[in-house]
């Protein structure tokens, strides 16, 4: 690839087209991927994500599938056992559970159960999060579900041109992905290097500010959020590094480890309930492989533990900068509101 | 056990507004007299305002969303008027006509859809379920309540309302079978709309929706859904079949979605303005109009009676939306479980204390 | 749509061993003359000595546990045998004499039994996926296959075996959707063994379970499902069908479990041994000796030959268990993934650590 | 109650029976309570759980449901709409799946979703975790997914008397109740009164053996085996307090606390997988909480993050005495086998 085709195929995307740029590369470089949902077909999607792909690929590559989550999953099971590469979309974040059965028990076991004679290649596009003022179970964030199930793997995009090379490297994966789409942040706008070769680096996380007090993990929808915090933070005078963890399963505790054995604290934010979502699992692991480096608890920023409410509420329910800031006062040992709270027991 | 046969379709009243003979039909409308067909007109009409209403103002920014149910007031006030108010309804986000028939309140039904609230109304005020967004999981419910009325050796019963896209769903089918298994007094009531979002009926079946219910021991009728009087008499007839011990029937009521999926949808990507004109011909409120019409029941006095009625249903939606307040910030965590609970308690003192610490609750 | 109509049910060798016409199914078996006959009965005999053996050798304390099949020979042996090698079979725990008919070694198969393995064999060795347990799931499996079929332009089939117990679940149900929708070349065989596990038929449904397909616009055959030549006859117009682009078909084998659920499970409690001498008198290998034996194609030297080959398959089972030895501890972290994971990478390598602590590696 | 009723009422019996009187003391003090499941009825479940109750109270308060989870669940839901209190019995872990959906979608949130006017009073017995030889899906510990759904109360019983006792509580909560028995422990024998009354004691975790070294959770099957390992420990002059959790959901972190502020280690021993299990939280929490405290790192013994193995592999698989020995080493500083994994990051 010459440095003149590279820079020809720079171009500034939205999120959403990036991701729809990535399908129709997936698509056109293997004619065994097939990408099949609800509505993806001729209306190209809720979000228009799968726009024109139909058109240029036919109804056999990409296809609108009945309204049955576990009947799209399944059916990519049988579809993988025959050698194709699915990519499904489920609608929204809220609607993967009638397909949670195909995917823990199925999708997820076929390689182990089958001693690794039979792979599953697929990918399931989940757009995730709130923030877009909708209807119930159009907000959620089911990651843990999944990352919690042994032998899937999970990531998530927090910007364009990870979008489409994560995508790309999700599709080429001889292991399912879930793949978690930020959906506020679809509209995003970013330069993507469309030729761009996967290269494996999915599963590594990435350090996107470094700073020496305080490692603040975010991944997805909260990644900008984090980077206006950390901001706002060395306004203050406090030294924040942001990583975007991006894969939730594995996940790159050797970075964020690092990070911790620098700065000797550590902040998780995601929109998840907090109660056993990913943050438990990097403040438990981080706190084994970093414990003499703790100078505070691990702290969580996370939605609260109940369903995702209403619209009207979910500026309460969303973690925002001025609670991660909240946050980083804790883990800097200075007393605000809920510092007497860890004493209560 | 087909009450009516494959690919057959019961009409009573046509397009052009003419009382067509249904034989087995017929005595189930026996009834209902110009003045009642005028009432379900009227409800038609009513229910057809408070639809363009809700998404004007949507497009106001008034409200976030609304699914409009435009082109299926007839299934929806046909069947809704053949219930008991005793009876159950399990709806899903577009059954507002039918909660409109069983007296919601205009404020609690609009408060979803401003973001105010998951469900509005309280289910047990008038015998309807909060609304079901995944798709087909309500008909499970109404299986289960019905197999409670049967076990309380009550005559109430359970309908179901679901569209033609959910008949795809696992969830539909298992009520089917635990349905037929239990022979619980249910009415299955699939309005085809002929649309899921952007997929045409043709993606979910390749059959007559009514056809599926049979081979599940089900008998299914299949009406014309933009017929009042034919969806009237089929669900009146279901429902008599489930009151009198004879279990589940299922009904197909053909109708059409005139208008996009839901305000956020542009339904000119996936069809066609021909067919949009070809169902506008078969319109649900022009036939009754026009059979009211020719018989004398729908005089000056009366249309404008009703016309004033539904301005005065259109101000009461307006004024309830003006009427809603922002909710208590942090009520959401309130009503997670029915019984105290310390872990959420917990949270929701922290979030409290939170807030308390920003000058002026900035946040709240 | 119906290839049977409700209620029919399709025989070609009565219980007593008298050849009936079958018309329309006679000339599915044209092709098979007593050789070919003779060729089925020696796999349903085998069959049948497997499924004694493994269900002794549980009572041995050599596996852990076994399902029999003991019952449905014909249904599984007759319709694998109208298969071709390169279709691909989805099925449950049950269909051992299936994975027989199709070559599998049985030493892999009998792993799983033994507990060394989830699924013994190489799906793509004898194009047979792994069993499924979770009831229902491998119909969407086969649903998919198909297609995939459909879209290389292969005239390659896919076949989902399954129970009367699974037409309940959601999944089985969305299979008949999508393949119906995408005109899948897959064959829906349901085995109608009366009972799951302890729960009559009749739990899950009120007619005969060949009546649910039509309605999703997949034709159906009902057989019986204890007639070798009725199986063959439906699997092999069902096959044709598919393979020339007629799309899905249903099969409901009418047969009979009759040994227990599996070697844990006690049927007394809950069936009558009328019941089961019912059926014993419609035994799906007697009526093919009889019939072979009155046509005189099963003499002393044959029945002493298949005789001799069951006993050697037996043998080669007995062999096959004492084979198999301990699977290496830490194998159970190797496939989870197919691409290098460091995370599980680690944790296996924090186990064999832990391991090598032990004096003598004790835990090993 | 007078003492001698209560002393007539105390019976030894195993866990298994002591559910089933439990269900048999629920269906006749509360004719709105109804049992509902596969193969529950004649056969008395594929355990004997329900043993002799359809002969007792009639198929229309025991009854044999189709085989489909997603129907027992939803229409569960639609029976506590109509008033009753459902218990619904999932005939194994690893089939609750195609039941999800209904569980975490409907169940879990109809109460919030009503704004408080819809009950969902519904148990749903999952006899789960492993040790039983048995075969795919039939040894799994799926509890982290409920644990992690807001809406939900998840408890387990380690012991024929909080068997009886909590299950009872469980079918008078009014709020859905995921009710995990730890399948191989059914055949555990122990006194159960009961006259006993439900007093609400259900969310609260039990301190078993008390100590000063370490903290060691667990609960379901393994308290037992945490026993052992308390016991073994303590001849080593380790002294170990052992706490059965007992409630998953919500964790009674105020008893753990207490006990880690004075033993300043945790313990916390699961079957499930460990990433994104249990311990994950339990860990995270009690070092937000008792971060000052701690003299060293949380640890966890758990289930691999591999699919529940076949048969053959499951000593592995499973905690064992020895390793909550192991971990008990390196809590209280002592270097073994795993302590060099810590700094590998
Ligand atoms: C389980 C689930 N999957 C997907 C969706 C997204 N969705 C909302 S409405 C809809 C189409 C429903 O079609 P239909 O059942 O025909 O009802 P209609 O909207 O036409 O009234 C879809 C796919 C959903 N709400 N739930
Ligand atoms: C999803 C799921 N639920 C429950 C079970 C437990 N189970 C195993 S076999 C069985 C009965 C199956 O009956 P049927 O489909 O008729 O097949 P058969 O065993 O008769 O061959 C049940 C309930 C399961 N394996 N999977
Ligand atoms: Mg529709
Ligand atoms: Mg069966």
């Amino acid at each position: 690839m010459t440095e003149q085709a590279t820079a020809g195929a720079v171009r500034t995307l939205t999120l959403s087209k990036s991701i729809n740029e990535g399908l129709r590369r997936a698509l056109t470089d293997d004619d065994k991927v097939v990408v099949m949902g609800e509505d993806i077909g001729e209306l190209g999607g809720v979000f228009r994500v799968t726009d024109g792909l139909k058109a240029e690929f036919g109804p056999q590559r990409v296809i609108d599938t009945p309204l049955a989550e576990a009947g799209i999953i399944g059916t990519a099971v049988g579809l993988a056992y025959r050698g194709y590469r699915p990519v499904c979309e489920i609608q929204f974040d809220g609607f993967i559970y009638p397909g949670f059965d195909q995917i823990v028990a199925q999708v997820a076991k076929l390689h182990a159960r089958t001693n690794g004679d039979v792979r599953m290649p697929i990918t399931i596009r989940v757009p995730f999060g709130g923030g877009i003022g909708s209807v119930e179970h159009h907000s959620e964030s089911p990651e843990a579900y999944f990352a919690h199930t042994a032998g899937l793997r999970v990531v998530t995009c927090s910007n364009p041109q990870d979008a489409y090379s994560m995508l790309r490297e999700a599709i080429a994966s001889d292991d399912p992905v879930l793949f978690f789409e930020p959906k506020r942040r679809y509209w995003t706008k970013g330069e993507v290097d469309l030729e761009h070769v996967p290269d494996q680096s999915m599963e590594r996380a990435r350090v996107l500010t470094s700073g020496t007090d305080i490692t603040l993990v975010a991944y997805g929808p909260l990644v900008p959020t984090a980077l206006d915090a950390a901001a706002a933070a060395s306004e203050d005078g406090i030294s924040v590094e942001v990583i975007d963890l991006r894969s939730l399963q594995p996940v790159d505790f050797d970075a964020v480890a690092a990070s911790v054995r620098v700065t000797g604290r550590l902040i998780v934010t995601h929109e998840a309930q907090r109660f056993g979502g990913m943050g438990a699992e990097i403040s438990a692991t981080i706190t084994e492989r970093c414990f003499e480096f703790l100078e505070s608890a691990p702290e969580r920023v996370t939605g609260f533990d109940t369903p995702y409410p209403p619209a009207a509420f979910e500026d309460h329910f969303l973690p925002d900068m001025d609670r991660i800031l909240d946050a980083v006062d804790r883990s800097m040992g200075r007393r605000n509101s809920l510092s007497e709270w860890r004493f209560d027991g | 056990m087909l009450l009516t046969h494959s690919g057959e379709y019961v009409q009573l009243l046509t397009p052009r507004g003419e009382r067509v003979d249904a034989p087995g039909f017929d005595p189930w409308v026996a009834d209902i007299g110009s003045a009642e067909l005028r009432s379900l007109y009227e409800d038609m009409l009513i229910s057809r305002r408070l639809d363009t209403e809700a998404t004007a103002l949507q497009r106001q920014g008034e409200i976030g969303l609304w699914p409009p149910l435009l082109g299926q007031e007839a299934a929806q006030v046909g069947s809704a008027h053949a219930l008991r108010q005793s009876d159950f309804v399990f709806g899903s986000y577009r059954e507002n006509a039918v909660a409109y028939c069983r007296g919601v309140d205009l404020t609690t039904m609009i408060s979803v859809w401003r973001g105010n609230a998951n469900a509005g109304w309280n289910p047990y005020d008038i015998s309807m379920a909060a609304p079901a967004i995944i798709i087909g999981a309500q008909t499970l419910h109404a299986v289960g309540y019905a197999m409670g009325c049967d076990f309380d050796a009550s005559d109430d019963i359970s309908i179901a309302y679901f569209g033609d896209g959910a008949t795809s769903q696992g969830d539909v089918n298992e009520a089917m079978v635990f349905a037929a298994s239990y022979a619980a007094p249910v009415i299955f009531f699939c309005q085809n709309n002929q649309y899921a979002i952007s997929e045409p009926v043709g993606v979910q079946a390749t059959k007559p929706i009514a056809d599926r219910a049979p081979g599940f021991g089900i008998p299914s009728i299949r009406v014309d859904g933009n017929d009042v009087l034919a969806v009237f008499a089929a669900t009146a007839i279901a429902a008599d079949r489930a009151r009198s011990g004879n279990g589940p029937t299922f009904i197909e009521a053909v109708t059409y979605r005139m208008g996009p999926h839901t305000t956020s949808d542009d339904p000119t990507r996936y069809r066609s303005d021909d067919e949009l004109a070809e169902w506008r011909a078969k319109d649900p409120l022009d036939r009754v109009e026009r059979y009211l019409t020719r018989i004398g029941a729908l005089d000056d006095t009366e249309t404008a009676r009703i016309s004033e009625h539904s301005d005065t249903v259109a101000r009461e939606l307006r004024a309830a939306i003006r009427a809603l307040r922002p909710p208590e910030p942090l009520s959401f965590f309130d009503n997670v479980f029915a019984e105290p609970n310390r872990h959420l308690a917990r949270q929701r003192s922290q979030h409290e204390a939170y807030l308390a610490s920003f000058d002026g609750g900035e946040l709240s």
